[in-house]
C-alpha cells in the first residue's frame, strides 16, 4: 500500500508532521523528530526512484480526479531523482541540525524551527513531485514562506538575517506572483493546467499570449534560481541563516528552480527561434557566463567565509545554466550532472562550515587561521570541496566542467569554452584564500585540537566521499542524466 | 469603444499592478513595501476572476433553471492566491516587528549602513 | 660521429693514468702526497703506453711527443714547491693525460672531447695564479677555447652530411686552438697571469696537439704558409723591446707556433716531419726556458749562483745544432728550400736567431747581475737537467725518430744556423744591445684579443639580459596593473548588482522582464 | 612479477611510503628511513622496470573511466621509462641531501615536507606510466598541488607570496591552455590514448595543428617556456632540496616529458616536422638565449640557477619543435643530463648555504678553499650544463646541433653555440669567485664565522656525497649516453641502433 501510495505520501508526511513536531517541548525530541521523519520521506524518495528507474512515469491523480481537470502527480525519473536530492539533503542536513542550533537559537524557538524546516521540506519535494503548473505555484509559495522564517531564525548569531529575511520575502513574492501571471496567460489560451496537457495544447494555440505568458514565468522563475540581475537576496540568506539551514538551502533551493526550468523546457520555453518561446540558447549561457565571472569576481573580495561560499554557489549555477543554454540531449544531461554534483559539493563545504562555525563561533576569514592544526580534518574537507570547485581531476567538479567544456567543443561554442576556461581561474583565486587562511595565517593564540563535532563528521564526511568517489568513478551519474534527459526530450507530451 | 468598456477589468488589472510595484520600489519603509506588495498581488486575483468571466453567465453556483455559468475555475485558484497573500503579509509584517526591535528602524536608508556585509556579525545571542 | 666516438671510448686512452693521478692530486688535502701521486701517474702512464707489449697506439713521432709531454709533467711536479700550486698540478696532470689521449684519438669527435679536457684543465691551472688578472685571463682562456670547441662540434655535425663548410669550421677551431692570429692574444696573457709551475705545465701540450691535429687534418693548404710566417715575425717583434722574461718567452712560443703552422702549410712529409720534430723540440726547450724563467722569478730577480749554467744552456738549446731547437727548424727549412720557398727558409732562420738572442742570450746578460737569491734547491736543478738531457737527446739521436731528420745534418743549413747564431751573439753580447731599449709589456697592445675584451663581450649579453629582465618586469607590472584594474572594475560592477536595497531588485525583475519580451520577440 | 605489478608498485610503493612517513611523524629517523627504503624500493623497481622492458607485450593497465573516452590508463613505454629512472634514481639521492641539508637548518614541518615529497615522486611515476594524455593530465595536476606546500614551507611572508605565483602560473596554464588542448584533441582525434605515430594527423589543418602546439607548449607550465616561466624563479623560495626536486628530479622534467610524449604520441614527429613546430622553433631559441642572458643578472645563485633551468628547458621544447627523430632523441638526452648536471649545481648551492649561510654570489668570494670536493662536483656539474663534451652535457647539444644541420636550420646552430658561451658566462664565475676569489674583498670578517657559531666550512657529510654521486652520474653518462640511445631508438622511428 506504501508503494502505491509513496508519490503523494512524500509530500504529505513532512507536511502533516510539521505541526506536530510544532507542538513538542523538548527541543530534543523535536529535533530527532525532524531527523526521522526526513529520513522517512528519503527512504519514500528512493522507494520512487526504483520504480521510476526503468522509466515508468506514476501518475498518481489527487482524489482520483482524472487529469487534466484534478491534479496529478506525475513522477518520472527526474522528479524521483530530485526527490531524492531533497529528502538525502534534508535527513543530512537534520542529523547535525540540533547541535548546530546551540547558541544561535534559543531552546523554546528550536521546535518550531523544526517545523519550518519539515514544511520547506514538503514544499520543494511537492513542487518537484506535481504535474499541475498551479499547484506548482502553491508548493513554491509554502517552501518559499518556510524558508523566509527559518532564515529569520538566523538572528540569534547575526541580526542581518531580519533583513535578509524581509528582502528575500520581498522579492520571493514578486517572482511568485510573476509566476502566477505568467500561469493565467497560458491558462487562458490553452484551458489547461496540467503540464504534460499543457505542452500539447501550446502548439496550437495563439503565439503571442504563449510568449507573454512564457516570459512572466521564466522571470519568476529566474528569481528563484538567483540568475545574475536577481540574485540578491541569495549571498545574504545563505550567509545569515543558521549554518544548517545555510547547508539545506545551498543544496536544495536554487536546484529546484533549475528543475523547473528543465521540468517547463519542453513546453514553456523551448528549441531557439520557434515564435511564442523564450529563446534559450541566445538567453542563458551569456548570463551564464556573466555569473560565473561576476560569483567568482566577488568571493574573491568577501571577508566572510559563508558569503564566499554563497558567490561560489552562483558561480555553479551559471555553469548549470551554460549547460542548459546549450540545448539538446546533452545539454539538459551536462546540466543535470552539475546539479547534482555541485549539491554535494557544495553541501559538504556548507556543512563543514557549520562544524567550524559551531567550535569556532565565526567564519570570518580571520577566524579560519590555525584550521589545519586544530581542525585537520575539517580543513581537509573545506580543501576538497574547493578543489572540486577549482575543477582538479578526480574530483567531482572536473566531471561536471569537463562535461560541458567537451559539449562547448563539440558544438564549436567557442565563447563557453573560454569563459567556462578563463572564470576557473578566479575559483582558484578565491579557494586559495580558505588554504592560505586556514594553513598559513598564524593565530594569535594556538587553540587545542578539537576537530569536527562528531554529529557532523557523517554528513560532512559523506558528502566529502561522494565528491571523491564521483570524481573517480562518475560512470552512475553520468548514465542517470543522460537517461533522464532523453526521457525529457524523448517522451516529450 | 465597446470593447474599450470590455477590456475595462483588464485596464484596472495593469493600473493596480503599476501602482502597487512602484510602491514596492519607491517607498523606503519596509511597512509601505509590504502594502505595496499585497496590492500588486490584488491585481493578479483581479485578472484571474477577469478571465473566468462568461458574458452573460451567473455566477458558478449551480442552481436550477441557469444552464450557462461562467468559469469556477479562477475563482478556487484565487481562493489559494488570497491565503497565500495573506500569508506572506502575516510573515512580512512579523519580521518587520522584529528588525524593528532590532535595528530600531524600519527605513531602509537608516537599515542599508547598518546591514552592510563588511560589518562583522553581532547577533541577539540567545543561549 | 656516434660510431666512431663508441669505439674511441672502447678501449681507455694512454694517458689515463695521469688523469686519474691529476684527480686525486687535486682532492687530496696534502701537498707532498700529491706529488708522488703525481709520479707514480706518469710511470704508470708510460709503463702502460710503452712497455706494457700490444701494438703501439702511437707512430714514433708522435709517441715522442707524449714522452716529451710526460717529461715536462715530471720537470713540473719537481719544480713545484708551495702548497697553492696544489691545483695547477692537479690539473697539470690532467691535461697532460689528456693530450696523450687526444693524439691517440682516431676520430674527429675523440680529438675534439680531450682538446675540450686539455681547454678546461688549462684554464684552471692559468686561474691558479691567484691574481685578479689570473682570474680574467683564465676566463677569457676558457671562453675562447670552448668557442673553439663549439667551432669543432658544429663542424663535426655539418660534416656529418658532408657539406663543404664543416671543413671550415674545423680548421677555424683548430687555428684558434693553436693561438694564430689575430685571436693569439688569449695565450700571451694566460701564461704571463700564470704561477711559475702553472706556466711549465701550460707551456707543453695547450697549443702543440692543435698543431698536430692540423699537421693531420689540413696538410698542404697554401695559405697557412702565409699565416704562419706572419705569425713568426708579427709574434717576434714584441720579443726585441720585452724586458720581463716571461711575457718574453710567451712571444717567442708564439712565433715558433708560427713556423710550426708554415711547415703544415707546406705539406711535403719532410715538412710535416720537420713539424713534429719542431714541435717536439720546442716542448723541451720552451719548458726548460721557463723552468729557468721561474726559478728566477721566484727568487724575485735574484739569480742563485747554480742556475747560471742552466740559463746558458736553456739558451744553446733554442738553436745550437745538435740540441732541441734545431732538428725541427732546419729540417722544415730544407722542405721550404726543396719546394722552391728558399726565401721563406732565411725568414725561419732569422726567427729562430732572433729568439735565440733574445730569449736566450739577452736575459742570460741582463739578469743575472744581481746574485744573492737562495740556493738552487735539488728539485729545481734535477728539473733543469732532466730537460737539457732531453734536449741533448733529441738533438743527437733525432734522426732515429725520421728518416728525413738527417736533411738538418746537410753543410748549407750547419753553416746558415751558425752564421745566424754568431750574428745573433755578436748583436747581444755587445752594447749594441742597449739600443733596443726595453720596458715590461713592451708592444702589449698587441697581445690582441684581450680578456677583458671576451668577458666583456659575454658580459655584454649581461647588459643585453638586464634590459631584457627590465622590458619583462615592466610588462609584468603593465599586465598586473591592468589585470588589477579590470579585476576592481568587474567587483565594483559585481558589487552594484548584488547589493543595495530591496526596491532595486524589483526594479531589476522589470528590466529582465523587458529583456525576455525583447530577445523572444526578436 | 609482472610488468603490470612492477608498473603498479612503482605508483603505489611512494603513496604507501607517504602514508608511513605521516604516521612516523613521532621519530625523525624512523621516518628518514621509511623514506630511504622507499626510495631504494622504487628505484629497484623501475630499474626491473627497464631492464624487463620489451614493446611488444608492453600490458595496459585500464584504472578507471571519468568520462566515456577519458579514461584513466598505464602503460610502459621507453621515454616514460627513461624519466621514471631519472625520477626514481634521484630521489633517493635527494632525499639524501634533504636529511643533511633539513635538519643542518632545523627546519620546522619535516613530516610535512618528506611526506610530500612521497608524493610527489608517486605523482611523477604515474605521469612517467601514463597510457593516454587523461591519465597524464590528472597526474600533471596531482604533481602541482602535491609540491605546494614544498614550495610553502618555510610560510614567512616571502615563501607564501612565491609560493601564490608559483601555484597561480602552473594551475592558470594547466587549467586554460593545457586542458583546452586536451579537450581539443579529443574532440577532433575522438581519442587520447598515446599511439605510435600520432592520431591528430588529417583530423586538424597544419594551421589548426600549429595553434594546438602552441596551446600545448604554453599549456603544459612546468616546461617554463617564456614568457610564462614566472613560477621558477618565484620557486625558489622553497628549501634547496625542494629545488632540486623541482628542477632536477621531477617537476620540470615532467613538464618537459610532457612534452615530448604529445610530441611523439599525440602529433607524430613528422607531422611536426613539416613545419606545425617552425613558430615553436622560433620562440624555443629566444628562450634559450633570452633566459641565459638573464641568468648572468641575478647575484642571488639560486635564481640564477632557476633561469638556467628555463634556458635548458627551452632546449628540449626546441627539440620537440624541430620534429625529427634524431631532435627527440636529443630531447630526451636533454631532460636525463640536465636533470643529473642541474641537481648538482643545487646541491652545491645548498651546500654553500648550508656551510656559510651566504646565498649570494657576491658574498662567496673565497669559500672554495675549504669546500674542494663539493666545488669539483660544482665544477662537473656546470660543465656538464654547459654541454662540454667530458661531460654527459655535451651529447644532447651535439645530437641538436646534428637535427638542426639536418633540416638547415643554420640561425639555430648559431644560437646553441652562443647559449653553449652564455651557460659558462653565467655558471663560470661562481665556481671561480668561490675557488680562486680573494675572501674578505668586501665583508672585513673574512671566512664566513657565522653567528649561529656552528664553525664556517663546516658541512655534514650528508649534504657533501650526493653532489658528489651525481657529478660522477655525469661522467657516467657520458659513457652510457649511447646505451640510452639504443634504449629509446625504437620508440621515437630510429630504428635499432648497434
Amino acid at each position: 500500500m506504501i508503494a502505491q501510495n509513496a508519490a503523494v505520501l512524500v509530500v504529505v508526511l513532512p507536511l502533516l508532521s510539521a505541526p506536530l513536531v510544532a507542538l513538542i517541548r523538548n527541543p530534543a525530541i523535536a529535533g530527532a523528530a525532524a531527523l526521522v521523519i526526513a529520513a522517512l520521506d528519503a527512504v519514500l524518495a528512493t522507494l520512487l526512484l526504483c520504480q521510476t528507474l526503468d522509466g515508468t512515469v506514476i501518475s498518481y491523480h489527487l482524489g482520483n480526479w482524472a487529469p487534466p481537470i484534478g491534479i496529478e502527480y506525475r513522477i518520472d525519473l527526474l522528479a524521483a531523482a530530485m526527490a531524492c536530492l531533497l529528502s538525502y539533503a534534508a535527513t543530512l542536513v537534520a542529523l547535525f541540525l540540533p547541535v548546530s542550533l546551540q547558541g544561535a537559537v534559543s531552546p523554546g524557538d528550536r521546535p518550531r524551527l523544526f517545523a519550518a524546516f519539515l514544511l520547506c521540506l514538503a514544499g520543494l519535494v511537492g513542487i518537484v513531485v506535481t504535474g499541475d503548473i498551479f499547484n506548482v505555484f502553491v508548493f513554491l509559495e509554502i517552501s518559499s514562506l518556510s524558508t523566509y522564517v527559518l532564515i529569520a531564525m538566523g538572528a540569534g548569531t547575526d541580526r542581518r538575517a531580519l533583513t535578509a529575511a524581509f528582502d528575500y520575502l520581498i522579492l520571493g513574492a514578486t517572482g511568485a506572483t510573476f509566476f502566477v501571471i505568467g500561469i493565467a496567460f497560458l491558462y487562458v489560451v490553452t484551458g489547461t493546467l496540467n503540464m504534460a496537457d499543457l505542452g500539447e495544447r501550446m502548439a496550437t494555440a495563439p503565439k503571442r499570449a504563449i510568449l507573454v505568458g512564457s516570459s512572466f514565468i521564466f522571470v519568476g522563475v529566474a528569481l528563484k534560481a538567483a540568475m545574475l540581475p536577481l540574485h540578491r537576496w541569495m549571498p545574504n540568506a545563505y550567509a545569515y541563516a543558521p549554518a544548517a539551514i545555510g547547508t539545506f538551502l545551498a543544496m536544495t533551493a536554487t536546484k529546484v528552480a533549475i528543475y523547473m526550468l528543465i521540468r517547463m523546457s519542453d513546453f514553456v520555453f523551448d528549441t531557439p527561434g520557434e515564435i511564442g518561446r523564450v529563446n534559450f540558447a541566445a538567453l542563458l549561457p551569456p548570463i551564464g557566463l556573466a555569473m560565473l565571472l561576476a560569483g567568482s569576481v566577488i568571493a574573491v573580495t568577501t571577508k566572510d567565509l559563508r558569503r564566499l561560499l554563497a558567490y561560489s554557489s552562483i558561480a555553479n549555477l551559471g555553469l548549470m545554466l551554460v549547460a542548459l543554454g546549450l540545448g539538446g540531449v546533452a545539454g539538459i544531461a551536462a546540466a543535470l550532472v552539475n546539479l547534482f554534483n555541485h549539491a554535494i559539493i557544495k553541501g559538504g563545504m556548507f556543512a563543514t562550515t557549520a562544524a567550524v562555525l559551531h567550535r569556532r563561533g565565526s567564519t570570518r576569514m580571520e577566524a579560519l587561521a590555525g584550521l589545519s592544526k586544530d581542525m585537520p580534518v575539517a580543513f581537509g574537507l573545506l580543501v576538497l570541496g574547493g578543489l572540486a570547485l577549482i575543477g582538479v581531476p578526480l574530483t567531482a567538479g572536473f566531471v561536471s566542467k569537463l562535461v560541458v567544456i567537451k559539449l562547448a567543443f563539440d558544438q564549436a561554442n567557442w565563447l563557453v569554452v573560454g569563459g567556462v576556461l578563463l572564470t576557473s581561474l578566479i575559483t582558484v583565486a578565491y579557494i586559495w584564500r580558505i588554504v592560505e587562511a586556514g594553513m598559513l595565517a598564524v593565530p594569535e593564540k594556538p587553540r587545542p585540537r578539537r576537530d569536527l563535532h562528531p554529529a557532523f563528521i557523517l554528513p560532512a564526511g559523506l558528502l566529502g566521499a561522494a565528491t571523491l568517489g564521483l570524481g573517480i568513478w562518475s560512470e552512475p551519474m553520468l548514465t542517470l542524466a543522460s537517461r533522464i534527459a532523453a526521457q525529457m526530450i524523448g517522451t516529450a507530451p | 469603444m465597446s470593447d474599450l468598456v470590455g477590456l475595462f477589468p483588464y485596464w484596472a488589472v495593469i493600473v493596480l499592478m503599476m501602482t502597487g510595484l512602484y510602491i514596492v520600489i519607491a517607498q523606503g519603509n519596509l511597512v509601505k513595501k509590504l502594502i505595496g506588495l499585497g496590492i500588486f498581488q490584488v491585481s493578479v486575483f483581479v485578472l484571474y476572476i477577469a478571465i473566468g468571466v462568461v458574458d452573460g453567465a451567473t455566477p458558478p453556483i449551480l442552481s436550477p433553471g441557469f444552464n450557462s455559468y461562467s468559469n469556477p475555475l479562477p475563482s478556487v485558484l484565487i481562493l489559494t492566491a488570497i491565503v497565500v497573500g495573506v500569508a506572506t503579509l502575516a510573515v512580512g509584517l512579523a519580521l518587520a516587528v522584529r528588525i524593528r526591535e532590532s535595528f530600531g528602524t524600519i527605513e531602509e536608508e537608516d537599515l542599508l549602513p547598518l546591514t552592510m556585509p563588511e560589518l562583522p556579525p553581532d547577533g541577539e545571542a540567545r543561549s | 660521429m656516434t660510431e666512431a666516438l663508441a669505439l674511441d671510448l672502447a678501449l681507455l686512452p694512454p694517458g689515463w693514468p695521469l688523469v686519474l693521478a691529476g684527480l686525486l692530486a687535486g682532492l687530496l688535502p696534502i701537498p707532498i702526497a700529491a706529488r708522488n701521486v703525481g709520479f707514480l701517474g706518469l710511470l704508470a702512464s708510460l709503463w702502460l703506453m710503452f712497455m706494457a707489449g700490444g701494438a703501439p697506439v702511437l707512430e714514433p713521432l708522435d709517441a715522442a711527443l707524449a714522452i716529451a709531454f710526460h717529461l715536462v709533467a715530471g720537470a713540473g711536479l719537481m719544480f713545484a714547491a708551495a702548497h697553492e700550486d696544489r691545483i695547477a698540478i692537479a690539473a697539470g696532470l690532467v691535461a697532460t693525460g689528456a693530450a696523450c689521449a687526444a693524439l691517440a684519438s682516431r676520430s674527429l669527435a675523440g680529438l675534439m672531447i680531450w682538446t675540450e679536457v686539455i681547454a678546461i684543465a688549462s684554464a684552471l691551472i692559468v686561474m691558479a695564479g691567484g691574481t685578479q688578472a689570473a682570474i680574467r685571463a683564465g676566463l677569457a682562456y676558457l671562453l675562447l677555447q670552448v668557442l673553439a670547441g663549439v667551432l669543432l662540434l658544429v663542424g663535426i655535425a655539418l660534416g656529418s652530411d658532408g657539406t663543404v663548410t664543416a671543413g671550415a669550421f674545423v680548421l677555424l677551431a683548430l687555428l684558434i686552438k693553436a693561438a694564430a692570429p689575430p685571436v693569439h692574444g688569449w695565450l700571451i696573457h694566460a701564461y704571463a697571469a700564470a704561477s711559475p709551475t702553472g706556466s711549465i705545465f701550460l707551456s707543453a701540450f695547450a697549443t702543440k696537439v692543435a698543431v698536430i691535429a692540423l699537421a693531420r687534418l689540413f696538410p698542404g693548404e697554401p695559405a697557412l704558409i702565409w699565416l704562419g710566417l706572419a705569425m713568426a715575425v708579427l709574434a717576434v717583434i714584441p720579443t726585441l723591446f720585452e724586458s720581463d722574461w716571461r711575457r718574453l718567452l710567451t712571444w717567442a712560443v708564439v712565433s715558433q707556433l708560427g713556423v710550426m703552422i708554415a711547415g703544415i702549410g707546406l705539406g711535403t712529409a719532410e715538412a710535416l716531419d720537420g713539424v713534429r720534430l719542431l714541435a717536439i723540440g720546442h716542448v723541451v726547450y720552451a719548458t726548460l726556458l721557463f723552468v729557468v724563467a721561474g726559478a728566477l722569478e721566484m727568487r724575485g730577480g735574484k739569480a742563485p749562483a747554480g742556475l747560471r749554467p742552466f740559463a746558458l744552456l736553456a739558451a744553446l738549446t733554442i738553436g745550437l745544432p745538435g740540441l732541441a731547437g734545431y732538428l725541427g727548424k732546419a729540417v722544415i727549412g730544407e722542405a721550404l728550400i726543396d719546394a722552391g720557398l728558399g726565401w721563406a727558409d732565411i725568414v725561419i732562420v732569422v726567427v729562430g736567431a732572433v729568439v735565440f738572442a733574445t730569449a736566450g742570450l739577452r736575459p742570460l746578460v741582463e739578469k743575472f747581475g744581481t746574485p744573492g737569491g737562495e740556493r738552487l734547491s735539488l728539485r729545481e736543478g734535477a728539473a733543469a737537467l732532466l730537460l737539457v738531457l732531453a734536449g741533448l737527446a733529441l738533438g743527437s739521436f733525432g734522426g732515429a725518430l725520421s728518416p728525413q731528420a738527417e736533411a738538418a745534418f746537410h753543410a748549407t743549413p750547419l753553416i746558415v744556423q751558425g752564421i745566424a747564431l754568431a750574428a745573433a751573439a755578436l748583436v747581444m753580447l755587445t752594447p749594441v744591445r742597449r739600443l733596443l731599449r726595453q720596458r715590461p709589456g713592451a708592444l702589449g697592445a698587441l697581445a690582441v684579443p684581450m680578456p677583458s675584451w671576451v668577458i666583456g663581450a659575454v658580459q655584454g649579453f649581461g647588459r643585453v639580459g638586464a634590459a631584457l629582465d627590465a622590458i619583462g618586469g615592466a610588462a609584468a607590472g603593465l599586465i598586473g596593473g591592468g589585470g588589477r584594474l579590470v579585476g576592481h572594475a568587474a567587483v565594483g560592477l559585481a558589487r552594484y548588482v548584488s547589493i543595495g536595497g530591496v526596491g532595486d531588485g524589483v526594479l531589476w525583475t522589470l528590466t529582465v522582464l523587458t529583456i525576455v519580451l525583447i530577445v523572444s520577440f526578436g | 612479477m609482472t610488468t603490470a605489478d612492477l608498473m603498479l608498485t612503482a605508483i603505489l610503493l611512494p603513496l604507501a611510503a607517504a602514508l608511513l612517513i605521516a604516521l612516523a611523524g613521532r621519530s625523525p629517523n624512523l621516518r628518514e628511513a621509511v623514506t630511504l627504503a622507499a626510495a631504494a624500493g622504487l628505484a629497484f623497481t623501475v630499474w626491473q622496470l627497464i631492464a624487463g622492458f620489451d614493446a611488444g607485450t608492453a600490458p595496459t593497465i585500464a584504472l578507471a573511466q571519468i568520462l566515456p573516452g577519458f579514461t584513466l590508463m598505464l602503460r610502459a613505454e621507453p621515454i616514460g621509462l627513461v624519466f621514471a629512472g631519472v625520477a626514481a634514481g634521484l630521489w633517493g639521492l635527494n632525499s639524501l641531501y634533504s636529511i643533511g641539508y633539513m635538519r643542518a637548518e632545523h627546519a620546522p614541518r619535516q613530516t610535512r615536507f618528506y611526506a610530500c615529497f612521497a608524493l610527489a615522486l608517486s605523482a611523477a611515476m604515474a605521469i612517467a606510466m601514463a597510457g593516454n594524455l587523461a591519465t597524464l593530465f590528472v597526474a600533471y595536476e596531482a604533481l602541482t598541488l602535491v609540491t605546494y606546500p614544498l614550495v610553502v614551507h618555510w610560510q614567512t611572508e616571502g615563501a607564501i607570496a612565491g609560493a601564490r605565483r608559483y601555484l597561480a602560473y602552473l594551475l592558470a596554464t594547466s587549467l586554460v591552455p593545457f586542458l583546452g588542448a586536451i579537450l581539443w584533441t579529443w574532440s577532433a582525434a575522438g581519442t587520447l590514448d598515446f599511439t605510435a605515430g600520432g592520431i591528430l594527423d588529417g583530423k586538424l589543418g597544419d594551421g589548426a595543428l600549429t595553434v594546438l602546439l602552441l596551446l600545448f607548449a604554453y599549456g603544459v607550465g612546468k616546461a617554463a617556456l617564456m614568457p610564462l616561466h614566472g613560477w621558477l624563479p618565484a620557486a625558489m623560495v622553497a628549501p634547496t632540496p625542494v629545488s632540486a626536486l623541482l628542477h632536477a628530479v621531477a617537476v620540470v622534467k615532467a613538464g618537459v616529458f610532457t612534452l615530448l610524449k604529445i610530441a611523439v604520441y599525440i602529433f607524430g614527429i613528422d607531422v611536426i616536422g613539416r613545419g606545425v613546430g617552425d613558430v615553436l622553433i622560433v620562440i624555443a631559441a629566444a628562450s634559450v638565449i633570452a633566459a641565459s642572458v638573464i641568468a648572468m643578472t641575478r647575484d642571488d645563485l639560486k635564481a640564477r640557477l632557476a633561469y638556467s633551468t628555463v634556458a635548458q628547458l627551452a632546449m628540449v621544447t626546441l627539440a620537440v619543435a624541430i620534429g625529427s627523430p634524431l631532435a627527440i632523441a636529443a630531447g630526451i638526452l636533454q631532460l636525463v643530463m640536465h636533470a643529473f648536471g642541474k641537481i648538482t649545481l643545487f646541491f652545491g648551492a645548498g651546500a654553500i648555504q648550508v656551510a656559510t649561510h651566504k646565498k649570494k654570489l657576491s658574498e662567496i668570494a673565497g669559500i672554495g678553499a675549504k669546500l674542494p670536493l663539493l666545488m669539483a662536483s660544482f665544477l662537473v656539474g656546470a660543465l656538464s650544463v654547459a654541454g662540454l663534451p667530458p661531460l654527459g652535457g655535451m651529447w644532447p647539444k651535439f645530437l641538436l646541433l646534428e637535427a638542426a644541420s639536418a633540416r638547415d636550420l643554420y640561425l639555430l646552430i648559431g644560437c646553441l653555440g652562443l647559449s653553449t658561451l652564455l651557460t659558462l658566462g653565467y655558471l663560470a664565475p661562481i665556481f671561480i669567485t668561490a675557488v680562486f676569489g680573494k675572501p674578505g674583498a668586501e665583508d672585513p670578517h673574512a671566512l664566513p664565522h657565522d653567528d649561529h657559531g656552528h664553525g664556517s666550512g663546516h658541512l655534514p657529510l650528508l649534504a657533501l656525497i650526493p653532489p658528489v654521486v651525481t657529478a660522477l652520474g655525469c661522467l657516467v653518462l657520458f659513457v652510457a649516453a649511447p646505451a640510452i640511445l639504443r634504449f629509446v631508438a625504437p620508440a621515437i622511428g630510429l630504428g635499432v641502433l648497434p
